[in-house]
């Protein structure tokens, strides 16, 4: 298997590693970085566990290869706090508690912010649609919902 | 003399009663008794059993007690997910 | 495997024909890296076209618009006035996975996957899109249309790729519409899909009209029956219902995991006279 | 002061869970997510076949790749302790396969892409026998037999050699009780096979020494019984394993057994090294422990007042490729929520070449509830009947003796079903092509083998140390309980879910235990520190112990020389432990009985498109007895969760096997778990009637909560479609084809 070296950019920090050519960003994340907060869930792109952004656009790292990340920007789990604080997204689950095993919880993360960064002002049916890829076992997505439009709600009030 | 409860299925292993009377003053008395004097149904009590006692289900606790009042129920093992 | 991102879809389409083994394009990676991942395919190169300045944008002019090859469903959904001209092929693409599927799975993929049931494909096909062929003796241009030949097989060659899409210009009047049935709301491959692109005159009357079933035969199925129904009607139930009748009628669907025959071809004139509606609804406002 | 008139200073709350910022950080740690040094990755191989013989398995070729460090079979694995017999059989073939996807041989190699290369090398001749994977089927007298001589005794004649388990219970004469009916309605029902769905593939690290003591790493619902079933299978002493659990990414009932976790310690034995091994998706469908499928006859007769006179039903559960007990657990929940003279249920055990069921919430509950109610349900349509009223005419009460056999003590079945009668959702108007689907379900609830420690620390803080994973913030609770009887603040109090070398044995996170079972061990093992502190404190002021009380988290002086002693708190009391004689500790292990029955009505609102049969549900309420509900959104979590697998269960999910006997659905995209997008919010109303077994009124609350929703939504799906449901899952083609027919 032949490896390719790259240079990228994650959560604001550049970074360089060489992976199999054949290694998705999911596994490269995971395995050679230690970036274990992105999840595995199913490998094919159907749970959304290992969501994470690219050049500011929301993918399943499955489904990305890790060469592909030459010269752009990747966004984890990892990077939404910033430093000590919370993403507001990230209280807001703790509010509402939001997660039960917490395993899907850094995909639906990553794919909430996505979606707030895109539209502040989601309402419920949009936020079900826009999180359809995120498979949830525990919750019902009851809270999840509830926990992103209150979420949404502080950041508009943050805002104006 | 405690009344023990048997059910359905389980009555052929107790020569077809649906009630037996034993002087037993716990659970460990009953899972001694019943085997000896039903045979037939050593293999299920050795396989485990709950028994609810007084509408509770006990899974191993020997000393629960049963008094001669006591409602005492034998059942197939109680497991959950 | 050996892993390659030209800029220009000539050296695209050179390492393609250098290569001696499996040789494999990669766009939205959304088809491909399941199969990699699971070991159904084990190319020896994979020429990534994402790079290609061809393949990346999205344009339109006096001629229509054209679509890069390697533009994701995500991009189709942004950009306005393709949403408004062609609703049908925006929603038909945006039909495919979730959100994160979005952000990569391109038409061109969906297209040369070749699945039966591909989303994105009934709307293309009802829309007369034609695709940009490159290949080592040129440039050529391919009715959608022409591209799926079965399951799982296109008619293009091994080294030629698709590198952009044309949509033809719009009559006024005109609009379309792609919808499908899946068990769930989303998430799901089509049990069912269906397409219709519609032309009205000034009276309401249709003047053109093209009806395209998806997931009820090896590939899409054109049902001119239906179309015919539709044109030189106002789009009534009378026509409608002959848009079923004529859909159900057109449907060779088989019996699997996701669905019966019998259900598929019932659900697809459902399906096909929901998409007339919403297509002739449009072409209206 | 009993559990109904205390006033609560921490129980109640909606207090946020420890684990929490771990989690929306992801810093947790789950079962993939630990490496160690020199670290081997796992693969194993599995069969493409429902059933065949295997004639001969060549590993040579697999151990010369270079890179693989070990290759194991079956023959690698030596004569499990007693009673692990089935349990090693299904973590690694023996001379059968029995089902597609059993295991047949693993590796461990040191990169992921060489132990794939290296499955590919071994070379498996298979004699292919035939297969049977359907309930109905799989009963015929001339069946293909999946083991032949398992059959006990009391099983009646007439089936094939698959049926190999029979039971019954009931009191009264149903047919005496038929007789008194003024309807009788017979229906068959079937269920599908559903997975427990968790999005976290099972995943395992074990390390072995020369001295055969080995660690692992391991995401389970309870790590003592994983140390347990792998010391059995690989016959070891229990205290030669020290099983650690992760942060566990759901389970539900499915991770409460082993299906790596032995292979993986084989191949660390092996291979000298540590090894890790994580599921695949599609070996998580393949080949882990999905639920029974089903095939019920229910009979039941209602007079015109809407009593239900007698029920009757037997029923077929397809449990997989082994002996199972989980018929037992539908035939006694059956008709559980009701009140009968007469009632008889059967249960009959069915083997297949499908997978070894595992638990799933409820095992067995959800499919006998389905055929039950729906026959109520249908009953109430045909005699003109409030379905709501009759259940409340029939409702079993504290007192009643159960259709399975003891008498209940007292549970808030009837209070939910007011609630439910008094909810704004059971009055609001239906639009068209929409119905309304009422429900009640039962589960038993359990409690078991539990071990806690309870440190004061220093500094006057309090760690807590249990051993059960924590899937739905029972760190919280138990931190809670903790805090309420020791009379501190929450934040002082921290919970840690312990190694199995670290404590004694404790029963898995199932069973609806945990709040009960482990809150009640860590409530005693609080008083035990209590009760420490009072005597020491009575030395120390040199009086009476019975003068010196616990109150509002300080030791107060009540005797007649009151106001002599200053009260002195659980931080003041710390900082002089080690002069009063040494550190101070609480612990609790107990067989903890006592776990009060949990009743659940649920409400459910459906549209069904007349030309499609699709369904979508509309609104969702859920009403249950929490006894008494710890921290309410923990408990509201576990009934919005519950009743969305039930719905998935009802409308979409499903096995589905080819001609072949291989599973055809072995991804999310064709496993079809309910998304964000297709539920509404689910409603909660949680009904407190304290269970006398716990001293805050506790009852387990998470298993009951799936098993109302199938029969509520088949209820609902039925009224609004005017043709009755009896087939899950209710997938569009079923229910279309149900209104096509005259």
């Amino acid at each position: 298997m032949s490896h390719s070296h790259v240079s990228t950019t994650i959560n604001g920090q550049a970074v360089q590693y060489a992976c199999p050519t054949d290694a998705s960003l999911l596994e490269v994340l995971r395995d050679q970085l230690g970036m274990t907060g992105t999840k595995e869930g199913c490998g094919s792109g159907d749970c959304g566990a290992c969501s994470v952004s690219l050049d500011g656009r929301l993918v399943c790292s499955c489904l990305v290869l890790g060469v592909e990340a030459q010269g752009r920007t990747v966004d984890t789990i990892e990077g939404m706090a910033d430093k000590n604080k919370l993403h507001t997204l990230q209280t807001k689950f703790l509010e509402h508690a939001a997660l039960q095993c917490g395993i899907c919880t850094p995909g639906v993360l990553v794919a909430a912010r996505s979606l707030l960064e895109k539209n502040p002002d989601p309402t419920e049916q949009e936020v079900r649609y826009w999180l359809a890829g995120n498979l949830c076992r525990c919750t019902g997505y009851d809270k999840i919902i509830r926990a992103v439009l209150e979420a949404a709600k502080t950041m508009r009030e943050e805002q104006a | 003399m405690a009344k023990i409860q048997i059910f359905g299925s389980l009555r052929d292993l107790f020569s077809g009663h649906d009630v037996v009377e034993l002087d037993v003053s716990n659970l460990r008395q009953l899972l001694i008794k019943l085997p000896q004097l039903y045979p037939e149904c050593a293999p299920e009590i050795a396989e485990g059993v709950s028994v609810s006692i007084d509408g509770k289900i006990i899974n191993d606790a020997w000393f629960t007690p049963i008094r001669p009042d006591s409602e005492v129920v034998v059942l197939p093992r109680i497991v959950g997910g | 495997m050996q892993y390659i991102a030209p800029t220009t879809s000539a050296a695209a389409v050179a390492a393609l024909a250098a290569c001696n083994g499996d040789a494999r394009l990669l766009a939205g990676g959304t088809d491909i890296l399941v199969r990699l991942q699971a070991d159904l395919v084990e190319p020896d190169l994979l020429v990534d076209i994402k790079h290609i300045v061809a393949c990346q944008h999205i344009t339109e002019d006096a001629s229509g618009f054209i679509i890069g090859a390697a533009v994701p469903s995500a991009q189709l959904g942004e950009h306005a006035r393709l949403s408004q001209v062609w609703p049908g092929i925006v929603e038909g693409m945006g039909l495919v996975g979730s959100t994160q599927v979005q952000g990569r799975a391109t038409l061109t993929g969906n297209l040369c996957n070749a699945s039966p049931a591909a989303d994105g494909v009934p709307a293309m096909v009802a829309a007369g899109a034609t695709a940009c062929v490159v290949g080592p003796n040129g440039t050529r241009q391919l009715a959608v249309e022409d591209i799926p030949t079965g399951p799982g097989q296109i008619s293009l060659a091994n080294n030629e790729m698709i590198e952009s899409f044309s949509l033809p210009p719009r009559p006024p009047r005109s609009s379309d519409a792609y919808i499908r049935f899946i068990p769930r709301t989303e998430m799901d491959i089509a049990v069912v899909g269906a397409a219709v692109n519609l032309t009205l005159d000034e009276t309401g009357t249709c003047t053109a009209a093209c009806v395209v079933l998806g997931a009820v035969g090896p590939t899409f199925i054109t049902v001119n029956a239906a179309a015919e129904a539709l044109i030189g009607s106002q789009v009534d139930e009378a026509a409608l219902q002959a848009v079923q009748n004529a859909c159900s009628t057109a449907a060779t669907p088989i019996s699997d995991k996701r669905g019966t025959a019998e259900f598929r071809k019932h659900t697809a004139g459902v399906i096909a006279r929901r998409a007339a509606i919403v297509a002739h609804s449009r072409a209206l406002a | 002061m009993s559990a109904q008139t205390k006033q609560f200073k921490v129980i109640g709350q909606r207090l946020q869970r420890p684990d929490g910022i771990d989690k929306v950080t992801g810093r947790a740690r789950y079962g993939a997510d630990i490496d160690a040094a020199g670290m081997l990755h796992g693969k194993i191989l599995r069969s493409p076949h429902a059933h065949a013989r295997i004639l001969s398995i060549d590993t040579s070729a697999a151990e010369q790749l270079n890179g693989v460090m070990a290759v194991i079979t079956r023959a690698d694995f030596p004569t499990p302790h007693k009673g692990f017999e089935d349990v090693q059989d299904n973590c690694m073939a023996g001379d059968r396969v029995l089902y597609d996807g059993h295991a047949v041989a693993a590796v461990a190699a040191t990169s992921k892409h060489i132990a794939k290369q290296a499955i590919k090398l071994i070379k498996v001749q298979y004699q292919v026998l035939p297969h049977v994977t359907d309930v109905e089927q799989a009963i015929q007298p001339d069946a293909p037999v999946v083991h032949s001589g398992l059959v006990s005794r009391r099983v009646p004649k007439g089936f094939s050699e698959n049926v190999v388990r029979y039971s019954s219970f009931g009191h009264g004469n149903i047919e005496t009780g038929f007789k008194a009916a003024d309807a009788v309605l017979e229906r068959t029902y079937k269920t599908e096979a559903t997975h427990q769905g968790y999005i976290e593939p099972h995943a395992c690290m074990a390390s072995m020494g020369l001295d055969n003591r080995a660690d692992m790493w391991v995401c389970t619902q309870g790590h003592f019984w994983i140390r347990n079933m792998c010391a059995g299978v690989m016959a070891m002493e229990s205290a030669s394993l020290r099983v650690t659990a992760s942060e566990i990414g759901g389970g539900f009932g499915g991770k409460t057994t082993v299906f790596i976790e032995p292979v993986v310690l084989a191949l660390a034995k092996k291979s000298g090294r540590a090894v890790k091994m994580v599921m695949t998706r599609e070996e998580v469908l393949r080949a882990t422990g999905p639920t029974v499928s089903t095939m019920m006859h229910v009979k039941v007769g209602m007079n015109k007042a809407g009593r239900i006179t007698a029920a009757y039903a037997k029923l077929f559960y397809q449990a997989g490729a082994y002996k199972q007990a989980t018929v037992d657990f539908g035939a006694m929940p059956a008709f559980a929520p009701y009140a009968l003279e007469n009632v008889k249920t059967e249960g009959l055990d069915v083997i297949t070449n499908r997978p070894r069921t595992a638990s799933y919430r409820a095992p067995g509950a959800p499919p006998a509830c389905f055929a039950a109610e729906s026959a109520i349900d249908e009953l109430c349509q045909e005699l003109g009947l409030d379905p709501m009223e009759v259940r409340l005419i029939n409702a079993a009460k504290g007192g009643t003796k159960s259709s399975y056999g003891p008498t209940f003590e007292d549970h808030g079945l009837i209070q939910c079903l007011e609630a439910a009668k008094a909810h704004p959702h059971w009055q609001a108007p239906l639009e068209i092509n929409q119905g309304r689907g009422l429900a009640a379900g039962f589960w038993f609830n359990f409690g078991g083998e539990t071990c806690v420690s309870v440190f004061l620390n220093n500094d006057g803080s309090v760690t807590v140390t249990e051993g059960n994973p924590d899937i739905g913030g029972s760190r919280a609770s138990i931190s809670m309980m903790v805090a309420e009887e020791l009379g501190i603040p929450y934040e002082q109090v921290r919970t840690t879910v312990t190694d199995t070398g670290s404590l004694g044995p404790n029963e898995p996170t199932h069973g609806s235990r945990v709040t009960f079972a482990v809150g009640l061990a860590a409530i005693k093992s609080a008083r035990a520190i209590i009760d420490e502190i009072r005597a020491r404190l009575a030395r120390m002021w040199e009086v009476d112990v019975t003068d010196v009380v616990w109150q509002d988290g300080a030791a107060h002086y009540t005797g007649n020389k009151a106001g002599t002693f200053e009260p002195l708190d659980l931080r003041q009391v710390a900082d002089i432990a080690n002069n009063l004689g040494g550190p101070i500790a609480g612990h609790h292990e107990a067989n903890a009985e006592g776990a009060g029955v949990s009743f659940g009505v649920h409400i459910a609102d459906t549209e069904v498109d007349p030309e499609t049969g699709f369904t979508s549900v509309k609104r969702y309420t859920v009403i249950q007895d929490a006894g008494k509900a710890i921290q309410p959104d923990y408990v509201e979590g576990q009934l919005q969760g519950g009743a969305v697998q039930g719905i998935g269960w009802a409308l979409n999910e499903e096995y589905v096997y080819g001609e072949d006997g291989c599973l055809q659905n072995t991804g999310f995209l064709d496993y079809r778990i309910p998304v964000a997008s297709d539920l509404p919010m689910i409603d909660t109303v949680i009904v407190e009637v304290p269970n006398p077994g716990h001293p805050f009124g506790v009852r387990g609350v998470g298993e009951t909560p799936i098993v109302p929703p199938l029969a509520a939504i088949a209820n609902a799906v039925s009224r609004a479609c005017g043709k009755r449901q009896v087939d899950l899952p209710m997938s569009p083609p079923k229910v279309l084809a149900s209104m096509q027919k005259a």
